[in-house]
């Protein structure tokens, strides 16, 4: 069931307010200068080699958003991507990012000029490397087997959201030879980019992909933020079966777990469990 | 002239110049902005650009967080439509744009005579094609343009015969795809290889007849009664036949690890997405 | 410098990735033109499905929501195909609606073919109301007043110069409703259907296991999983039909893929043996 | 004779057909290898849905969006074009930061609508997560199954949880159960493999019964 308004479920202002709390807290210690960790993440240690390989060869990297629109996710990916050009550019190796929203295009263009700005390299910046090909999913799919296979490029990255036409990037990229990095939050295509691509990112290390990257204080406060969220979920399920088990599935608290509605049973369950009123 | 404050009639000669007057302005002040925006400091700049996010994003997020008043509204809620086209309307300027960006870059292999500039010339001209048709055909399914044979019928060769048919043929062609990855990948070179490996084919025969055939040779039940006791010979049996054990598989262990995996994703985009309302991210902008 | 000729399995493991596109390719087309036919077991969804339908008696109104196009044919087609036989064999009457104009065509093509069959009459015994862009909408509408959502019926008839809609005021006066369908538009008729009415499912492969909690909880009664589900189905109709043609192909398919890979680990522990050796 | 003149493509509905089995033979050409044959079509195809796009934004946007409510007289959504236009100034070096006020917008309004995206689609999950006897006591009525089933259900997902956890070192215990979570996540993305396979193959199919039936007018089956 769809909910439109924080009201509908009593959760999810609780949970999105300790969500927030937990990673604002922490971006603050972050900032205030906490040294914090984060663990290995395999596939993004490849990045460098893969980008130094294509320098060797002399030819392209191409970096794919997939199908994603433009929001949150499309947000991440384009962080990502704008940390892989840093890279390449002070190398000069020529770089395609072909997109399928045109958003994503219009935002692109500004995040590869900024990037190439940042590492010095204002001249090497070329419009036509950021591409809008079709808002048509196969279309889209149709111009990226093509280019990659023209320009037979030696790196591909895909970041974003997938949807069927992932094997098709992720196949041609393996005829071509090119050592490929898929990171995706589409459960669904995480299978295909496993058997197809050097290294995946899958789930929830797209997100903490660019704090692996960049270690910035910020993005690594979150991180704990996100791995304390994680844990209350944990809890959460561990309470709720542990009281399922106890109370059985019939009881007030479980079904106010489990089929939560508005504030208003919330509240009467509480008041009810608290002062034993009717 | 004025029906409400935000609301010109343009039943009458007056109102309708008013109208076009008023796009006109509106046109004129966004670019008199220009300068304006242009003599800001880059420290100005990007306040500017941090507040306009803020509020875009405080609005949606009022609208979600404050409290119903009758109907499932809030005081937001009537906005939220408005809203919605005006980011409709942006994301399809934002398409112009994209699509004026792919023009320019095959007008320009054609204008300079570069490599393989003749496949830019069949990319223009297919576009301009069904450009110029779907615009009528989308014009006249409106009843603003008259409908007439040679609309249909060229419509249908560009949209019907050709678009539909390339969008199934790149669709299927997924099939030859997943046979040579399939082939690659699953060598039991690990232990996370082999259980990939192993699952897919037990998916694999136990969705199909093949499975139940399988398993009825093997003379496992192919049902049970409902009231039959979970742990009496026949359950078992039934439980371990192969479209059970794929069934299983598919809901009973699939379903925990997409969850968690929702869970993260869910949770990661939260954190990134409050870091970008309120511009703590430094990463596009 | 090569010495000696690599090894079979090294040149296994090292295959011509068209070799195997030609080796899917003619085995599909193979198994298309030869009549080999496995026969199928009924699972439990499919004889509900095929119960559900037995129990409806001559003259009632079912709705079949047909919602696939070309690039699903192997799937949904012969779906249909069974459904409208068994619809038409039962003397049921019914009319097809769609929520694009692919489908609308292809359904619409369809039953024609199997209404002259069965003497079925158009306008009397089916119709077909043509193609609604918003699903939910859509049903919203007919549940409160059919007529006035539908309006005409795909050839431009009049609701009212239909026989088969007579004194049909909302979806309610439907006994069933059978949605065939490649996405996900079977929740929106469980949670939008009037009190009682029916719902029966025909998804593709893909989309059956999420369908498994309606089932178990009964919201829906029936269910035919993709092309596998239309050859039990045929089985249980005892017509010749091209599910079984197609599951066969399908399943023949997943033989060769699954030989294949056992081929390629095979290879791959000898050539690994061959080297240590 | 009857069966070439039924062949060729000498009316619209052969057309229609020709037509589909040229395009599937030139999509299907870059299995072999890129050839001018698959550049051809490939161009067509983005050129073709690029156009088609067109019409649906021209008409069922702009249009209806914002001609219409104008031509009703609400004059405030006059502004909406000329600043969602500033976004075309990513080309320009000296104006080029302006379109950033346009994607600050769209930035903003992703952050903010994210919340409820949150709520409807990972809080129900949670919700549904939480109703899971373990034990069959005197309260619940589970059977033993069930109780099998839940166990799996909870176990797996904290371990597949505990994987997705980046700001501690994986130690020890954790470690190990980290390693358990990657395994159960390899099952999940098999059974998503395996039961892709599956469509995939018979989209392929319909794709060849198209060749077979419709083209060459082999008879297959029933119809």
């Amino acid at each position: 069931m769809p909910y439109q308004h924080a009201q509908d479920n009593w959760f999810a202002a609780i949970i999105i307010a300790i969500i927030a709390l937990a990673v604002l807290i922490n971006i603050a210690r972050a900032k205030a200068g906490a040294q914090l960790y984060i663990r290995r993440i395999a596939g993004l240690d490849a990045i460098d080699e893969a980008i130094g390989r294509s320098t060797e060869m002399g030819r392209p990297v191409t970096m794919i958003p997939g199908l994603t629109a433009f929001g949150v996710a499309a947000v991440q990916a384009l962080t990502i991507f704008k940390y892989i050009t840093k890279q390449i550019a002070k190398f000069a190796t020529p770089m395609r990012l072909l997109t399928a929203d045109a958003t994503v295009y219009a935002v692109a263009q500004e995040a590869i000029q900024d990037a190439y700005n940042e590492a010095g390299r204002p001249d090497l910046y070329d419009p036509d490397s950021v591409r809008f090909l079709s808002d048509r999913q196969f279309a889209f799919a149709s111009g990226v087997a093509g280019l990659i296979q023209r320009e037979r490029v030696a790196a591909n990255f895909m970041f974003g959201e997938f949807y069927a036409e992932s094997l098709i990037f992720a196949e041609t990229g393996n005829i071509v030879g090119a050592i490929q990095i898929a990171g995706t939050v589409s459960f669904t295509q995480v299978p295909f980019f496993v058997a197809a691509c050097d290294y995946t990112i899958i789930g929830d290390e797209f997100y903490a992909t660019s704090a692996y990257l960049s270690r910035e204080p910020v993005l690594l406060g979150s991180m704990v933020g996100q791995d304390i969220a994680k844990f209350l979920f944990a809890c959460t399920v561990g309470v709720g079966a542990i009281a399922a088990t106890v109370l059985g599935t019939d009881h007030p608290f479980i079904k106010l777990l489990g089929q939560p509605g508005g504030w208003e049973p919330f509240v009467e369950f509480v008041s009810k469990t608290l002062f034993g009123g009717k | 002239m004025w029906r409400s404050v935000w609301q010109v009639d343009t039943s009458t000669t007056a109102g309708i110049i008013a109208m076009v007057l008023i796009v006109l302005g509106a046109f004129l002040l966004m670019l008199g902005l220009i300068p304006l925006l242009q003599a800001l400091p880059p420290r100005g700049r990007r306040v500017l650009i941090a507040l306009i996010t803020f509020f875009a994003g405080a609005f949606f997020a009022a609208e979600f967080f404050l409290p119903l008043t009758k109907d499932n509204e809030n005081w937001l809620t009537p906005g939220v439509q408005p809203a919605q086209n005006v980011l409709q309307i942006i994301g399809s300027l934002a398409l112009g744009l994209g699509t004026y960006g792919l023009i320019r870059l095959h007008l320009r292999n054609v204008v300079q005579r570069r490599a393989q500039w003749g496949y830019s010339v069949v990319l223009l001209i297919s576009f301009l094609t069904m450009a110029f048709f779907s615009i009528w055909n989308t014009l006249a399914a409106k009843n603003l343009l008259p409908k007439n044979s040679v609309l249909v019928r060229g419509f249908e060769i560009l949209f019907d015969y050709t678009l539909v048919q390339l969008d199934a043929a790149m669709f299927s062609i997924i099939a030859f795809y997943i046979y040579s990855a399939a082939y690659r990948a699953f060598r039991v070179r690990s232990i996370e290889a082999g259980i990939l490996m192993f699952t897919a084919m037990i998916i694999m025969i136990g969705i199909m007849p093949l499975g139940a055939a399988i398993s009825s040779w093997m003379g496992l039940p192919s049902e049970v009664p409902k009231d039959a006791h979970p742990f009496s010979l026949e359950s078992i049996l039934y439980a371990l036949s192969l479209p059970e054990i794929a069934n299983w598989i598919l809901i009973k262990l699939n379903a925990p690890v997409q969850r968690a995996i929702e869970f993260g994703v869910g949770i990661g985009g939260l954190a990134m997405a409050i870091r970008l309302w309120l511009s703590l991210e430094r990463g596009i902008t | 410098m090569q010495t000696r000729q690599p090894a079979v399995w090294d040149r296994m493991l090292a295959i011509d990735r068209r070799i195997l596109y030609l080796l899917l390719f003619v085995n599909i087309v193979v198994f298309l033109l030869l009549p080999v036919q496995l026969k199928a077991v009924i699972s439990p969804p499919a004889r509900k499905f095929y119960n559900a339908i037995e129990k409806l008696q001559t003259g009632d109104l079912v709705m079949v929501s047909s919602n696939w196009s070309a690039s699903t044919i192997a799937e949904n087609k012969p779906q249909l195909e069974a459904v409208l036989h068994h619809l038409m064999r039962k003397k049921v009457r019914f009319t097809i609606m769609s929520v694009e104009a692919q489908a609308r065509d292809l359904s619409y093509r369809i039953a024609q073919r199997i209404a002259k069959e069965y003497g079925y009459e158009y306008g009397k015994d089916w119709a077909h109301l043509g193609f609604y862009v918003n699903l939910i909408v859509a049903i919203k509408g007919m549940t409160t007043d059919l007529p006035a959502t539908v309006k005409q019926d795909v050839e431009g008839t009049p609701v009212s110069q239909l026989e088969v809609l007579k004194g049909v005021r909302t979806l309610a006066d439907y006994k069933m409703v059978i949605d065939v369908t490649p996405s996900g538009t079977m929740p929106l008729w469980v949670s939008y259907r009037p009190k009682g009415l029916i719902v029966l499912f025909c998804p593709t492969s893909v989309m059956a296991a999420e369908a498994y909690t309606f089932l178990d909880s009964g919201q829906v009664e029936g269910m035919l999983t993709g092309a596998k589900g239309a050859q039990e189905y045929e089985q249980l109709l005892k017509i010749k039909g091209q599910g079984a043609i197609f599951a066969n192909c399908i399943q023949f398919s997943h033989v060769l893929i699954i030989l294949t890979i056992l081929l390629g680990n095979i290879a791959m522990f000898l050539s690994r043996h061959a080297r240590e050796g | 004779m009857d069966w070439l003149q039924e062949f060729l493509p000498l009316s619209w509905e052969r057309l229609n057909i020709w037509i589909g089995v040229i395009c599937t033979f030139a999509i299907y050409s870059i299995l072999y290898r890129e050839n001018p044959f698959y550049r051809f079509f490939e161009h067509m195809y983005i050129g073709l849905a690029a156009g088609y796009s067109l019409g649906p934004l021209l008409v069922d946007i702009l249009y209806r969006y914002w001609v219409e409510p104008l031509t009703q007289g609400f004059w405030a959504w006059s502004f909406v074009v000329p600043f969602g236009l500033y976004l075309y100034f990513i080309y320009s070096e000296r104006y080029g930061w302006l379109s950033r006020i346009v994607i600050g917008v769209l930035i903003g309004a992703s952050a903010g609508l994210f919340f409820q995206e949150f709520a409807s689609r990972q809080l129900p999950q949670l919700n549904s997560a939480l109703a899971k006897p373990l034990w069959q006591t005197s309260n619940n009525d589970v059977v033993i199954s069930d109780v099998l089933n839940n166990w799996i259900f909870i176990v797996f997902l904290l371990s597949v949880l505990t994987y997705f956890t980046f700001s501690f070192e994986h130690r020890g215990v954790v470690r190990r159960v980290a390693t358990f979570g990657r395994w159960f996540l390899m099952i999940g993305l098999g059974a998503m493999f395996g039961n892709t396979v599956m469509a995939r193959t018979a989209l392929l199919i319909g794709r060849i019964y198209y060749l077979l039936h419709d083209w060459l007018r082999i008879s297959i089956g029933g119809g």
